[in-house]
Order: C-alpha cells, then structure tokens, then sequence
C-alpha cells in the first residue's frame, strides 16, 4: 500500500537509502503509520506535521538513535474522520505496521485506542502501539488509558492549568471570560478552566462564558460585545482554526483591549489569519517556542525550512522520535510489547528539556511555555512565524512540576514476556 | 335538489383586481351530459379549476352530490366521485401507458397507500386497467413510456385516467382539442361509450361535438353563464346568438 | 377476452419461464454475496466489502427518494447517522446486561429508530418538493449534525460512542467479533433489504410514488395526496437508511458526529447519482465505487476529492443516466452493432479518451504534488516529471489539448448523424424533479 | 445602552453581508431556477482573487477587478457548463453545481494553498469609525455597509430603469412569459448568472478580509444563504433582503440571551437537578447560529412560500 504519493513524498529517502546499505543485515526498519488528515481542509496541517516526521526521522537514522534500526513514517490520509481512521488502522494492520501515530482530534483517537484495544486483545503476538503526538482528551491518560497508548503532547488539562496559573500571576488581570467551541474538547476546556480559576487567585473573576458551535460563526462580533460587557480584561479560550482567528480579528475591530489566552494560537494558519492584531495581547501554551531561552532547535527549524519552506512548529515529533529511537536502542527490540515497557518511565531531554514518560498512565511530563505574539525583534523574538513578521517571544517556561497531574488510570499491562 | 349531481351556485372567482369568474350558477343533473361553450378567455377552464379544487374560489357554494366540496382539496373532491381530465395533457410521463391507467384505478378501488401487496396480483386493478386500456383503444400501446405517445394517443390516455377511476361525475376540458375529423369522431364515439350512465360536464370549442355529446349546453360569456338548457333552447336563444353564436355558423352546419 | 395462462395446458412451463428470468438476477446478486469475500480476503479488504455492503443498502435507500419519488435530499446521514447511534446505544445496554438483544437483531432497532425521525422530520420535509425539499433537508441536516457536537450526552462527544459488538456467549460458533461474520450479517440483510426495497417498488404506493414523482398534480386528480405518498415513502426509506446506519454500527464498532453530517449525506447524493438513479441496481455500483474512491483512491492520491468532484460533473454533463444507465446504454443491440461495424472509430475513441484521462491525471498529480510535496519531481505511472519546470505543463496540456480534440472527433465520427445514446428517460426524471 | 447600539450595528451589517451574497443567488434563482449550490464557492474565489490582486495592486483594484474576474467565470460556467444540462431540468442543474462546489474548492487549495492566506483590511480603511463608551465600530463594517447599500440601490436601479433589468424583473414572476416574448433567453441566463456570481464575489471582497480567507470559507456560509432565500421566500429580491436582515439581527441578538429552558424552569421555582445535564440546559446563546436553521424549518411550516415569496417551490 506504500502509496505513489506517500513514496515521492517521503523525506530523506536519499538519506535511507544510503545508511540502509551501510547497516548490518540484522537491523530493521521500523515503520510506523502517521494516520491523520493528507487531503482536505486539514491537509496543510496533517502534511506539515508529517513532514516534522520525515524530517527527525532522516535525523535519527543518520545519527542511528535507534542503533542500526531505521525509523520510516508513513503517511495514511484519515480525511479527519474516527472511522475512517479505523480502516486506516486495518490497513496498516494488514501491511504489517505495528505502530501507529496520530493527532488530530481525540475523537479519531479515541477511536483508534478502542479499536488497538480490541486488536490487541484478540490477536496477541501481533500487538500494535498508539504513540500520540497531540489528541489531547484527557480520558486518553486517565479513564480510558492503555497500556498501548502513550501521550508525548501535553494534555488539555495540563494545558489549562498553567494557562490558567500563569495567567493568575499578572495582578492586573481581575475579570476573566471564557469561550470555547461547542463539542466535547470544548466542554472539557470549560470546566478545566473554571476549576483552575477557583484556585489560582482570589479575586480573579469568571465574569462570563460562552460555547459557540463549531465552525459555524462567521461574525464574533455579538460575542465581542457581550465581553465587552461584562468587562472582562482577559478572555481564555480553547478555540482553533477560524474560530480562533475571527475572535481574535472581531476583538481587534471592536477596540476590545483584553488579553487572550489560547492553546492554539500557534497551531499553522492562526499566525497568519492574526497578524498584527494579535500584536502583545495573544499568548498560547504549549510544549515548545522556537524563541525558547537558548533556541534549542533552532538548527532543526532552520534546515526544515529550508527543506520544506514551511516553518518547524511539530516539537512533539522530535520528542517520539528521540525516545521511541532510545526505546527501541534500549529493549533491543521492535516488539511494541518490549518498546512499551521501556518507553514506561523513560526520562530523556527533548527540545523543551528534561520530559519524563509517566508509567503509571503513559502521560508525558515535560516543561511547558507560555509564548506572547510579538513583532520580531531578533534577540528575543528571532524567528517570526508564517512570514507575519511577529513571532512567539517566551513569556514564561514552566518545568514539568507546573503541570503535574493526578491520574485515574488503572493501567493493565501485558505479561512481560 | 337531490337529483343534482353538481350544483354551483354564484360562484366567483378574482385575480387580484380582476374577476375572472362572476357568479356562475349551473346545476347538472345525474346522469346528464352537459357542454359548457363559450368564447375565449371566457373562464371556462377557470371555472373547472374551481370545480375541481385546483383554485380556491373566492366566494359562491359549489355542490357535489348535494354536499359542498368547497375548500376542499383535488384528492378529497375526487374521493367524493368527481374526476377530471385536461386540457394541456397531463399524464405520468415515464410510466407506460398500462402503468397510467393502473395508478388511476388504485384509489377507486380502495387500495389507498398499501405498500404490503403486490400491484400484480391485484385481479381487480388489472380487471380494470384492461377494460380501460381496451376503451382507449391503447392496448397494443400497453408497454409504452406515455411521454413517447403521439399526441392523439396522449389525448386518449389522458381521458383514459380520468375515467378509469369509475367516478360518478367526469369533468373533461376540451377532450378533442387538437384533432384530426376522424380523430375527433373516433374520440366522441369513445366518450359517449364510456360515460354511459355518468355525469358529465365537458368544456368544448368544436360545436359538432357539443351538439354530438351533450343534452345540456350552458354558455360562459365573460365569467357568467348566461343561458343554460337543451341543445335546442341555447340555439333559440337570443342572447346567446347575440352574445357567442353568432359567430359560428357552424351551429347552423351541424343541424 | 383476456389470456388466462392458468388455464393453458402449458401452464406450469409457462410459470417458471416467466419466474426463471426475474429470479436469476437476484441468485447471481446472492451468490456474488456469497463469494466476494472469497476473492478479496484478507482484513481490510473485508472491511472495504462490508462498507460496500452498507454503502449499498444506504444507497438503495437513498434512491426510493431520489429515483423512485424524486427527493433530492441532502440530508439521508441524518436517518441513517441515528440509526446507527440508537443502534449503538442498544448494543451497549446489552453489552452491559441491560437489556437483551441478538446483534444479528440490531438492524432492526435501528431501522425503527430511522424511521422515528423519518416520521417527525419528514412531516416537515415532505410538504415539499424539488428544489425546496432540497433545500430544506439540508436546513435540517445541518441542525441535526450542530447538535451532534453539542450534546454529547447521547453522541458521545468527539469521541463518539464505541462498543464492542461481541455481546453475550456465541450462537452456534457466531460471535460477530471476526469480520468476515459481520461481513455475512451485513450481506444477509442487504439481501433481505434489497428485496424489500423492490418489493416495494411493485406496490400501490412505489407506484403511486413515481407517478407522484412524474406528476404530483395530476396524482391528486385521481385521488392520492401527493404530500402523503411523498412522507410515506419517505418514512420507509429511513427504515431501510436505519437498517445501513446501524450494520455501519456493527462494522466499525464506533459512531460518531461525521456518521449524521452533511458532508455524509452529500457523499450518499454523489454516489448514488454515479450509480445512476433510474435503474434500480444503479446505487449499487454507485456504493462500490464510491467506497473505491474514499478508502481506496484515497490511499493513493490526495487529490481523490477533486477526482470525485470531476466525475461528478463530468456525469452530470454527459451521462445523466449514471454509470448503470450507460451499461445499460451500451449493451443495446443498435449499440453494439455500431460498435462492431465501426471499430476503428472505437478504438479511436478509446486511445483518445484513455490519453485525455492519463493527462488529465499527470496534470492534477503535478498541480497537487507543487502545492503539497516536498519534491518537485512526481513519478506516476512509470515516468517522472519535474514539476517546477514550466515546460512540463506545457507539455502536459498540450498533450491533453490535442487528445481532447481526436476525442472529439472520433466521438462525431462514430455517431455520424446516427442518434446519440439515449439520455432522454434520464432527462425527464430530473427534469420532473426540479418542477 | 451602548450594548444594544452596538449589537444593532452589528447584526445589521452582518445582515446586510448576508444579502450581498444572497441577492445573487435569488437573482439567479428566480431567473433561471437554478439553486447555484456552487454560489458560495464564488464568494469564496472573489476573495482568493481579491487577496491575490490586493497584494500585487492594491485593494481598490481588487474591489473591482475580482468581481469583473469571478462574473466572467461565472460566465464561463453557465456558458460551457449549465446550458448543457439544462434540458435535463433544475435538478440536474443543482447536481451540477454541487459537483462544482466540490471542485472549486480543491482548486482553491491547489492554487491558494491550504492555510489562511493574508487577506488584510486596507490601511486607510482600518481603525475605528467612531467610539462610543469605550467601544469602537470600525470603519470597515460602516464601508461594507455603504457597498451592500450601494449594491442594493444599483440593483434596483439595473432592474427598474434598464432594458435587460426589465427583462430580468418579468423573469421575477412570470419566467415563462419572457421566453415566450422572444427574448433571447439563454444570453440573458449567462449574464444573469455571471451577474450573481459577481454579486457574490463582491460579497467576498469585503468579506474576505472582514473575517478569514480559507478554504473553508464556502463552507460556513453555505447553508445559511440557502435559509436566507427560503426564509426570504424563492425569487423575491425583497424577501432576501428582509430574511438577510432578520437573521442578522436574530443571530446576534441572540448570543447576548444566556437563557435556557433549565434557567426559566429555575425561575418558576422548578429545581430538578435531574435535568441539569440534559439537553434543556442549552441556552439561546449556545443555539445562536443554530437558530437561522430552526426559522427555516418554522416559516416553512407556517408560510411555506416564504415571507415575501409568490409561487411555492
């Protein structure tokens, strides 16, 4: 099934091709199914993040990270649909694949984890492993974790909570609105906030909130007045894509001067739909920023651009491929079995520093930054996003503690064989 | 009153400022074959829209069987036994000729909306779509798309459907419009066989087949009828040979 | 008077040489059933056979509006999406011991479930037809796929509501946990459902519907009310949409918002209109190759969307009828002499026709892979273009440009005055359903 | 006070939006009976065309080049596209723009790329028109309010005090009629669509920058300008322009209404936490955008002609 497309657009083929004849006989290649949306609306972001794939990928076989074994991502298109992610999932069954990675909403990921359950269970010896590289559900880490699921993003609730703490700290900020999208990621953002806000401060206000259906507002200016009267001074939202930017543009247009907290102000398209008018009033949370106190990565980033002409966002797939290398390195195996429990409690340094592999619910812990969109500077805002000129300049970094949570999970695990 | 099997009485119908209809009055008897003629632009397919339910009328009382059937829509008038034909054909295109003929006996035979049996092997549909397609003279048109019919032929179904339902009062709009001399006799042959013992009230330019069909004529000038009798009375008429005949000689040929 | 076959000493040969023919057609139907999964075994082809089976049946369905009444509706996920969600629901209540349900049973449950909604939304919808019809399935299609996000109590959120369709002890080996059972459940209904759906088509009402369809006025001059024959069949056509939802249910194990969106409902449109809506075996040719072009093509090409989108109008332009009506076109007798007595002109038409494809495809291959890939170099079938340079469109174009022409020309050629293929039963279905 | 004010602005403006891109697919609907499926992918070209322009020109010339472009393809369309599956009637012809909307928008993507391109309101249009109370109303939406009543008034006026405008008007209500008068009808049809189709590419000039140009674009306003025509009633100019605003108004004014079943049983001293997590806790605000959808489905149960509509679909 190693698609006409899928081939012609693999990274570093070259590179593959010339340590492949370079290694012993013993060494494998491990090939790993990138299921997420290649054709679409969402086929910009699905593309950019495989290509963050291809690119660590063509790095760490160069460097043999996961000694003489080969790392090949392979994209499979989910047209953004669980289901179709599920027949994906056969299909790469059906070729042999025993890892899979996704992203793109937690329902094609909830759906995957269910179905890899079920898989598992009934075929064992054949076991496929989930690495998640950013569906952010909750649940995923908590109630319904598994053993063959391992979450290298952090998790909404994670994110919430230093979004909502780091927000805490700006004594100007008394009133706060929320407003997110009307599904469930939504509604979990929603109750993650209001419950940090409770405890962060005192006199920090939830002055309003609001739950607009998903991607079906054109106008955000009926929502930009309501704000503006409840006198809110900062607005937290969960909102992607043009939900995001027509909040953000409509504030703009209104004269609203509040401040905005997001999540996903940096995922591809927000930069450029906000422009200037994200200018020192929009923040996001995440697990990286190229304008990071050394600009670690920044040499990634440079040569991904120059590859691709395409700016390096997908930390997160630096992180999987640094300690799945490592995982594989260390079991001296392929078997997902074997990689799960050395990926159990791994600590390793990513881009964004010490991360450590949660064994108890398979939950990445790692630092996280608050990043502030800001004209490009050259020192501390070097790199600007999506050619807009403006860039993430690093607010705050947060070490792994800041976002540190309890887990429900009662993982069960395969016998070690 | 009770022998009445259509009673219209001051019916009028307006479009906006005009009024097309201005009080027709017309009884017809059970039984009776009546011809409405008139010039023009006169109403007379405006008034068989009204009969028929397809235009509300604006005011009046229209009577089937001595009940009102005002306000009521096409399908109930129907139900109450009042069938009509049309002047512009107006038949199921992509259903064959038998298939025309076997949906406009459905519902006189009781079947309603039944999705639980099998059209063909209901004896009495096919019973009475036979009957039909053979006093039609379509059958060896049977298996053909209506929409390929030729226009006689279009014609002749189209009268089909509007009898097949065996309903006790049959409206048909100029039935012969279009036609050939032969084929009009053939056709007038056809209507007086099949509507032996009905009611009919027929809209007609040719005056050979009104003077042929009819044993009532009423004539519509202008949204009014005014005259109404036997063949014989609206030919003695005055006003009528003042108003419409008169430009026909053809009244006099036919005698 | 009338031929009474009964009566005949012939009359049983007669009888099975009139049943014979109409009952061949449905044999082969079971037996490619029956064997497809023999042919195409391993597991995701099973899967891809399963979702053609759903496909079908929802096709089939979509079709008694479409075909047989003339509802162009854009809103068929709906009924078959809470099919599916009621049918899911039920199999976790019995996968929790609530209530007690064979899943081989569930179909049904889901049916009724379509056709609750087929009963309320359809007393709205059905008041129309044509164009506003249309328009007023998608207003609800719409309504009901916001919802969807937005009470993710009973839709389960983006997650969806997944289960496991292994409930209780296996009857007699069957436990519906292997694929290649639920391909069988699934082939089993669609069988029982594709004879319902004809059977229904030689009833009072599926003929009082295509008369409705044909003419809805004259359907009220003998007696029928056009709005109730509409909301009637429309009623059971969310039954059988009920019945694909929740077989879909059972074949991924997972529901979710996108199995009630609009864009499902426009997908079940689109390929039921290539299948051909005026045959009845039309959707389902429609179905597989609509599944082809979604799981399958998709694998190979990012573009299948506009692939999609093209055949589709192209089929709309040329070919109304669908793909079945230009089988059935083709195989006609006066076709095939011409075909036969004019070969060469075939083959032209072919060769020009096979070379516009091909560049048609290179050119939308290049136009994907300059604004998704990373290279500039595309290699399909067999040959590499680079597609920075210039001259590789250039080229590409004219090879389309000229083949187009020599198309064209065969095209008139091999006609030559003659009457071209039949469109026109074709064009008064659709014609009849704008009005 | 000044919420209400403002919330009227808004919702007006946004109402008046909605009828530049509608009045083109009523023009077009009520000529040609044609549903245009496609005609919020011409929104969506206008302002691909107009970014595109606006970065190499200027804006201005993008205001009225973009429209000119997407009437000409407009054009082109019903010429080579429409005509052909006209005789197979109006249900063809939606299929046909349907399958169009599809295509338009993986060219969009080809050409445009996937992500947001950087469609930005031109400098001396940005700012704020005016401040009241700490809120300001730009000076953008004032504009897209002079062009859609601009736009208003020269339709009007094209169709009053024109030859072809008089045509196009006896189309309105009698389409039959004008075939049978001799007009040369399909050449009216291609300037009729192209004209729509301009209508709604200016809708995308202003509005493409006004909030986000992407592909998804089409897409969300889709079925809203559907609504609009239905709600307004098939074939009246007038009734898009009433249902545009009502459904301006009603979305906007709406979001600011945190009421739901649950706070009005709340209100009747009714505490049934039973119920807290049902569907009844959704309030007006929630359903805002949901709630054009619901006024369709209500004015075609209570006056299927629409409100201002004459013949019935």
């Amino acid at each position: 099934m190693s698609s006409s497309y899928q081939r012609t657009s693999l990274a570093g083929s070259a590179v593959i091709c010339v340590t492949l004849l370079s290694t012993p006989a013993l060494a494998e290649t491990v090939r790993v199914a990138f299921i997420d949306p290649l054709s679409g609306t969402f086929a910009a972001l699905g593309q950019n993040e495989l290509q963050s794939f291809h690119a660590m990928a063509a790095r760490a076989n160069q460097e043999k990270w996961a000694g003489d074994n080969q790392l090949e991502f392979v994209g499979f298109d989910n047209q953004a649909s669980p289901q179709i992610s599920l027949v994906q999932l056969k299909n790469a069954i059906d070729q042999g694949y025993r890892y899979i990675t996704q992203a793109n909403g937690s329902g094609a990921a909830l759906a995957l984890i269910d179905a890899i359950n079920k898989h598992n269970e009934r075929n064992p010896g054949k076991e496929v492993m989930f690495l998640n590289h950013g569906a952010v559900d909750p649940s995923l880490t908590n109630d319904k974790c598994s053993f063959w699921h391992f979450g290298f993003d952090a998790n909404a609730d994670m994110k919430s909570q230093v979004l909502i703490n780091h927000l805490a700290t700006n004594p100007a900020i008394k009133k706060v609105y929320i407003i997110n999208q009307d599904y469930a990621a939504g509604h979990q953002f929603t109750r993650g906030e209001k419950e940090y806000l409770k405890s962060a401060r005192a006199d920090l206000e939830l002055v309003g909130e609001d739950l607009v259906p998903l991607g079906k507002v054109k106008d955000f200016s009926p929502y930009i007045a309501k704000i503006k009267a409840s006198g809110a001074d900062s607005v937290v939202t969960g909102n992607w894509g043009t939900d995001l930017s027509l909040l953000i543009k409509a504030a703009k247009e209104a004269g609203l001067n509040a401040n905005f907290y997001t999540y996903y102000a940096n995922l591809k398209g927000a930069p450029i739909a906000m422009g200037a008018d994200g200018a020192d009033r929009v923040r996001y949370v995440g697990i990286w920023n190229i304008n990071n106190e050394t600009f670690a990565g920044e040499d990634i980033a440079t040569s991904f651009k120059q590859k691709y002409n395409d700016d390096f966002t997908w930390m997160v797939s630096y992180s999987i491929v640094a300690m799945f290398s490592k995982a594989i390195k260390e079991s001296g195996s392929t078997d997902p079995v074997k990689v799960g429990f050395a990926l159990e409690g791994m600590k390793a340094t990513s881009l964004n520093g010490q991360v450590e592999m949660r064994a108890s619910d398979h939950q990445l812990l790692q630092p996280l930054y608050i990043g502030v969109w800001t004209k490009a500077d050259g020192k501390t805002v070097k790199y600007d996003q999506e050619g807009t000129g403006y860039g993430w300049k690093t607010e705050k970094k947060y070490e792994a503690s800041a976002s540190t949570q309890p887990t429900t999970c009662a993982m069960k695990r395969p016998p070690r064989s | 009153m009770s022998e009445c099997a259509l009673d219209l009485r001051d019916v009028r119908k307006r479009f906006g400022s005009a009024e097309i209809i201005r009080g027709a009055n017309l009884q017809v008897e059970k039984g009776e074959r009546c011809a409405i003629i008139g010039p023009n632009g006169a109403g007379k397919s405006t008034l068989f829209n009204l009969i028929t339910g397809r235009f509300p009328a604006s005011s009046g009382e229209i009577l089937l069987n001595g009940s009102s059937i005002m306000g009521l829509k096409p399908f109930e008038i129907y139900r109450r036994g009042l069938s009509r034909g049309f002047q512009i054909t107006n038949i199921f295109h992509r259903l064959s000729v038998y298939e025309n003929l076997r949906c406009s006996v459905l519902w006189s035979l009781g079947y309603r909306y039944s999705f639980w049996q099998k059209l063909s092997s209901l004896p009495d549909v096919k019973e009475r779509a036979d009957e039909v397609l053979d006093l039609i003279g379509l059958r060896d048109r049977q298996n053909t798309p209506a929409g390929l019919l030729t226009y006689a032929e279009q014609r002749a179904l189209e009268i089909g459907i509007a009898i097949a339902g065996d309903a006790a009062v049959i409206l048909l709009d100029e039935p012969t419009a279009g036609m050939s001399r032969s084929e009009t006799d053939a056709a007038i042959e056809m209507i007086r066989r099949i509507t032996q013992g009905k009611t009919l009230l027929v809209v007609e330019h040719d005056m050979s087949v009104v003077f042929a069909l009819a044993e009532k004529i009423a004539v519509l000038v202008f949204g009014e009828i005014i005259a109404s009798g036997s063949p014989n009375d609206i030919r003695n008429n005055p006003r009528v040979r003042e108003a419409y005949l008169g430009e026909y000689s053809a009244v006099d040929r036919t005698e | 008077m009338k031929p009474e076959p009964a009566q005949r000493p012939d009359a049983i040969p007669a009888r099975l040489r009139t049943i014979l023919p109409r009952a061949l057609p449905w044999a082969v139907f079971a037996l490619g059933l029956i064997v497809a999964p023999l042919i195409f075994s391993g597991g995701a082809s099973l899967s891809i056979l399963s979702q053609i089976g759903t496909m079908m049946l929802l096709g089939l369905s979509f079709n008694m509006l479409l075909g047989q009444g003339g509802m162009l509706s854009f809103g068929h996920a709906v009924y078959s999406g809470l099919g599916a969600y009621f049918a899911a629901h039920a199999i976790r209540l019995a996968g929790a011991g609530t209530i007690s349900i064979p899943i081989s049973l569930v179909p049904i449950l889901g049916g009724l479930a379509g056709m609750l909604f087929g009963v309320l939304f359809g007393y709205v919808t059905t008041k129309k037809s044509g164009t506003t019809f249309a328009m007023i399935t998608l207003g609800i299609s719409e309504l009901v796929s916001a919802c969807a996000l937005m009470m993710p109590e009973f839709f389960g959120g983006e997650g969806g509501v997944s289960f496991n369709r292994v409930v209780g002890r296996p009857l007699y080996g069957i436990s519906f946990g292997p694929q290649i059972q639920v391909y069988y459940l699934i082939a089993v209904w669609l069988f029982i459902c594709t004879l319902a759906i004809y059977a229904f088509s030689l009833t009072p009402l599926g003929r009082m519907i295509n008369a409705v369809r044909d003419n809805p006025e004259r359907a009220e001059f003998i007696g029928y009310d056009p709005q109730h024959v509409r909301y009637l069949t429309f009623i059971l056509s969310s039954f059988f949409a009920g019945v694909a939802g929740a077989l879909g249910a059972i074949n991924f194990e997972i529901v979710s918002a996108e199995n009630v969106s609009t864009g499902r409902s426009g997908a079940i449109l689109l390929f039921t209109f290539i299948g051909g809506v005026d045959y009845f075996f039309g959707p389902l040719i429609g179905a597989a190759l609509g599944v082809f072009f979604t799981e399958l093509l998709s694998n190979y090409t990012p573009a299948w969307q506009l692939y999609l989108g093209i055949f589709f109008v192209l089929m709309v332009l040329y070919a109304p009828g669908g793909l079945s009506g230009l089988l059935v076109e083709a195989v006609r007798p006066k076709v095939l002499r011409r075909s036969i007595l004019r070969w060469p002109l075939l083959l032209a038409i072919c060769v020009s026709g096979l070379l516009v494809v091909f560049g048609a495809i290179l050119a939308i291959e290049m136009l994907f892979q300059r604004s998704l890939g990373s290279d500039s170099e595309l290699k399909l079938f067999g040959i590499s273009v680079d597609t920075s340079l210039r001259m590789s469109y250039v080229v590409v174009g004219l090879l389309v440009f000229v083949s187009g022409i020599s198309l064209r020309w065969a095209w008139v050629a091999f006609w030559d005055g003659a009457d071209k293929p039949q469109t026109e039963i074709a064009g008064v279905t659709i014609r009849r359903t704008g009005t | 006070m000044e919420f209400i004010l403002f919330t009227l602005l808004n919702g007006l403006s946004y109402g008046l939006l909605l009828f530049m891109l509608s009045s083109g697919l009523t023009l077009i609907f009520s000529m040609m009976g044609v549903l245009n499926f496609a005609h919020a992918s011409f929104y969506m070209l206008g302002a691909y065309f107009a970014y595109s322009i606006s970065v190499n020109l200027s804006f201005w010339v993008a205001f009225l080049a973009a429209p000119a472009i997407v009437a000409g393809l407009g054009a082109a369309v019903e010429r080579y596209g429409l005509r052909h599956v006209h005789k197979y009637g109006h249900a063809a012809e939606l299929l046909f723009t349907f399958g169009l909307s599809y295509i338009v928008v993986e060219l969009v993507q080809v050409t445009w790329g996937r992500a947001t391109v950087q469609y930005s309101i031109p400098a001396e249009l940005d700012g704020p028109l005016f401040t009241l109370y700490g809120t300001s109303f730009p000076i953008y939406r004032g504009f897209m309010m002079l062009v859609a009543s601009l736009m208003m008034l020269s339709i009007y006026l094209a169709l009053t005090r024109t030859r072809v405008g008089l045509v196009v008007q006896a189309a309105l209500t009698h389409p039959s009629m004008v075939e049978a008068l001799g007009h040369n009808v399909p050449r009216v049809f291609t300037l009729v669509f192209a004209g729509g189709c301009g209508l709604a590419a200016l809708a995308g000039v202003i509005g493409g920058d006004a909030f986000v140009t992407e592909p998804g674009m089409a897409a969300t306003v889709g079925s809203i300008i559907f609504v609009v025509v239905v709600v307004g009633g098939l074939g009246s100019l007038a009734g898009a322009l009433i249902a545009s605003l009502l459904i301006g108004m009603v979305q906007t004014f709406a979001v600011s209404l945190d009421y739901s079943v649950l706070t009005l049983l709340t209100a009747l001293g009714i505490q049934e936490t039973a119920l807290r997590g049902s569907v009844l806790r959704i309030t007006v605000a929630q359903m805002a955008p949901m709630l054009p959808y619901m006024l369709l489905v209500l004015v075609l149960i209570l006056r299927p002609k629409g409100l201002m509509g004459t013949r019935e679909g």
